[in-house]
């Protein structure tokens, strides 16, 4: 009977709390969106598994001796895993447009004035009572509207380590709602004959040109903004695996085996910080509220921008790639080119919209190394 | 602690181990009847839609056919331009 | 001189003990076993090596700053190898004959009764002069009836890592028998007609209820025992990312890239626990004793629960698919298979034997999770 | 720190930050526009060299037709002996 | 304004050094060797971009809680990084023409005298003021003469890890520079009529032998240099994964993920080693001379035991073979086909060339355990 | 340690080193003979069994063609069923 006893404490019946079984629910609803409704799967569905696992009362998998709680420990506490998701990120992105026409810099730019603006949001909660917020927890939820899972882990990792479950949940799902979120802001920003100008044919980007970018950009990190460092780095890093075009086995490893692995470890480890007392209040609403604030402004602006854009070069802009700036690649690219082909069937702006989507990919980064040199080590 | 002792936990050890794995088994016998009747019931038989999405995003909710063609369209083109 | 004297010192000859010899041969034995009978190659070879390696004098290279000691400490004191190495298992099973018909559970429980007798028979050879095994040894001893590579190496690191190295040898090279110790047994227990019994087909089984599976044993393990929810979960973890069907690329990565990488790790790591004093002694034969009696209790109440399953159902079950209950997938299955084809040249049982066969798995996860929640915890 | 004075802090982050973004990334477009005019001007069109090395050394300087001829054939060579 | 004074003191601008950016420079140097002149590109690419971003001012990168810091602590000071790419080496060598004629080790052997020499030419160096080499510093620069990258590294970071980054640039930048040293050497002592020899050609060699190979060469290291156990340890182990036939997907494993995801984090890491006090002083120029140095006298020595063996044997070995032993796999092998060729337009040397070829990589194991033993330990 | 107490111990390095070098790869020379003799006389051309077993358990001492062929026949007839 003591035996059984023994077994009996040692349940999760009699070890559950309110919170754990709650998060386990919270876990599963992740799941099921990865799932059932695609949202961003590769990261969500071991993101909703990690925080089943590490709800689970007793087994302590999330704690210092448990297993995803030493993959945290390892991978993400360190920065690594955010840092080797982006090197394959870079090796899987074509640069190709954004070098074709830089000016749509500007529109990445513009973008990231969501992140800014939340930033001040975040700061402004804290007149309600329940909200406090510090500056570098403000930092780490602005990222969001980076729209880009590495970088947002990365800060949130080095800034707000509490709240990374709840960042990582907000930006990965507002990154799948893209879609939805996206398209009414687009249309009430522009007119129907903005909307069905059609673009130049890109210019042809060669080998060499390729190679350069990749030191273009890590010169002007390196010199101005050693911050950003290590993400640009790694980021530049893989897209020059990419385009060396001497080293195709290497760029493999970080399109495949890396990121691929690596993602199963980060999505697992970030479920670890999906625990009721870091997730279960009212803060994490506000992240929810403010994420989606985020990626609203960022879509508003880099449309914004892409009407300036339009009129400087006498409508030979079309102000919805602006949009794409938010990055979230490619799926901003993809809503841009469909709300295009609303107003002419026969407007392909995929292409187009890449510069500024990859180009937000840069300004979010960016963004992230300002956060870091003035809030993280100020 | 004397062998006797030992033995006897041991003896309870497996007399409470086996309890335990048969009941666990059966109850998920039960829990798995109750998938199975309830998918019979409530989705007979979907037809799984097959969306595999490439690296970083999923392929999202944009899935009708004049995209993919005008994606594809695009892709094309620009390889076509980017070779020359 | 001296420098020659000095390198007399560093040579091997010079600082061989009889003991590190012999295991070396011990080493050379399990490659011999792995190359030339095929017995379980994918992990007897790198044991076999690494017990070469690690038994290399002054070397010590299984030593805490040797190579194959740091991945010792790093991968299996952590217990994270033997669940990176289940997810993969998981990813690359098909629990769809067990989904099919759930009832072959019973058989893969019946089978884990090989477990506890050995357990009792662990605690008996104490009796013996020589013999001292404690209650974490008897339990760490007993798993290898549950013939599963990664179970048993999680559950005997976690509570007798001295025995590690004999353990592993042990349920590696049983689980290589399997078709020369069970099928004696099977037709002892059974008649000619019993063997001949045909079943019926297994029913379809929707994607719903492939990706609903893991569910299914999650909630019933994070709720009744959580001690085996790392196990479990792992195995489940891997298992959805295979029938999610939206996460290819890492279903893929479990499948190949972490479970050829980990089991190179593993083997070379549990090699370094084959050590002269740690296994040239009587305990090793105990274990190699009792394996082989865990082995051979766990297929007879397999297929003794088969026959009373025979019974109840009026004769719609041939008895030898209990003998799959073990686990040993998918040799045990095919051994079955064999065994039936002897008694009916027309009758295919390998599908009927993989519903116990991943019951078994699933049989002796639960059994390995009892034994850390009463003796690993007590 | 009272409201006011991290709310102002936050819109001096806000100005700064956003100043460095658009300066930084109108710098990466004058870089990447002086790097197109250079390389338009110093190596138009480069036709490229496509050597892929294998593991774990380069396929070197070492690029005459001869060579990769004697080598193919002496690896044929090879492998048919080893075959038989 | 306090904030931007905050951002100025974080731009890379106003913390830079005069020799982090000229380490900029070195590393930009070695990624355009590495992509425009083909210099070993898997290898100095990584280092040089790793030297790019360890020099960056403030970020820290390279320091011990930046992420290539961490990769060098956990990859190279253990050692771990350089062994696992032995492994991946052995893998993907075929042993085949060293069986087949095993004289071919005598040319192995002869040109490891390049690595004594150096080790003699740095001691030298200690005359002229500016330089101090102490003996392991000595043994480091030494095993340039090895040519063979992981070799090199795994013993330069046991006894010299200041020294690191430039023997490893010194070490594959001399590989890639094979095919422009050995020649004139090759030419300068033989005569036209030993380059026209045409060997005899290579006897079948069985899969029996193949397996038997690691183990011959592993029991005579274990028994008589335990000092070159690890590296020639995984050399073996690598290639019995290979040669055994019963393990494919672990030899797969080795040949691609392994070796391809441990080149990029021992690639970044080797570049943290290249800082502005470690490398930019007159030792480095030092390093570079008697690397140099070494590749010369290692193909004369191999050369000269070519010969040697031509007179013994009465005019069957064309002495050219023998400039392939001081390994630099296949790229020497290569050098040696193409003089052939010079002479003799129907003579391909490549197939003998491969013996001494690989068995300069062995010859190069041992001299780094003697090395260890003599020096390390000592 | 002095210039010349450095050189000498070089020197006695470069004599010992090299010894153990020559003198480690002759033996291999001579071990590599025995076995290719040992080969030659005990094991000629053996005819290699080319079984590459699939993870996590190996094919096994069960090699009979019948059963190769019900395994086939089973799979192909379970996913013929699945796929319906
Ligand atoms: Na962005
Ligand atoms: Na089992
Ligand atoms: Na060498």
């Amino acid at each position: 009977m003591e035996k059984l006893l023994l077994l009996w404490q040692s349940t999760g019946l009699a070890n559950f709390t309110w919170g754990q079984a709650l998060m386990i629910g919270v876990g599963g609803l992740l799941i099921y969106l990865a799932i059932a409704k695609k949202f961003e799967p590769l990261l969500l569905l071991p993101i909703g598994f990690g925080a089943i696992l590490c709800n689970t009362p007793v087994a302590g998998i999330g704690g210092p001796d448990g297993m995803v709680g030493m993959i945290y420990h390892v991978g993400i506490e360190t920065g690594i895993f955010p840092l080797l998701i982006f090197m394959g990120v870079g090796a899987l992105t074509d640069f190709g447009a954004l070098i074709a026409r830089p000016s749509t810099l500007l529109l990445g730019a513009a973008a990231q004035f969501g992140i800014f603006a939340t930033l001040l949001g975040a700061l402004t909660l804290n007149l309600i009572p329940g909200f406090d917020f510090s500056m570098a927890d403000a930092a780490s939820i602005a990222i969001i509207g980076g729209a880009d899972g590495p970088t947002a882990i990365f800060l949130a990792s080095r800034l707000s380590p509490d709240l990374l479950g709840a960042i990582a949940v907000a930006a990965y799902s507002y990154m799948a709602l893209v879609p939805l979120i996206q398209p009414p802001i687009m249309r009430a920003l522009t007119s129907e004959s903005e909307r069905q100008i059609k673009m130049e044919q890109l210019r042809h980007v060669s080998k060499l040109e390729r190679i350069l970018f990749p030191f273009a950009v890590l010169v002007l990190c390196v010199t101005l903004l050693p911050s950003a460092a290590p993400l640009m780095g790694m980021l530049m890093f893989g897209n020059l695996l990419r385009e060396s075009g001497v080293v195709d086995r290497l760029s493999r490893a970080a399109q495949n085996e890396i990121i691929n692995v690596v993602t199963i470890m980060l999505g697992l480890a970030v479920g670890s910080k999906l625990s009721a007392e870091m997730f279960l209040n009212v803060q994490t609403l506000g992240i929810l509220l403010l994420g989606a604030l985020a990626f609203c402004i960022g879509t508003a602006t880099g449309v914004i921008m892409g009407k300036v854009m339009c009129k400087v070069t006498g409508g030979k802009v079309n102000p919805l790639i602006g949009a794409a700036g938010v990055s979230a690649v490619p799926m901003a690219a993809r809503v841009v080119n469909k709300v295009g082909l609303e107003s002419d069937h026969h407007n392909f702006l995929l292409m187009h919209a890449m510069g500024p989507n990859v180009a937000g990919v840069i300004g979010s980064a960016v963004a992230a190394g300002i956060l870091l040199a003035l809030v993280g080590g100020g | 602690m004397s062998f006797s002792e030992l033995f006897l936990e041991g003896l309870q050890l497996m007399g409470v181990g086996m309890t335990i794995v048969v009941a666990f088994l059966i109850l998920l016998i039960g829990v798995l009847r109750l998938v199975a009747a309830a998918v019979r019931r409530w989705a007979p038989e979907e037809t799984a839609p097959e969306a595999r999405p490439a690296f970083p995003q999923g392929a999202g909710a944009v899935t009708d056919r004049r995209l993919t063609a005008a994606i594809t369209a695009a892709v094309v083109q620009y390889r076509k331009r980017r070779r020359t």
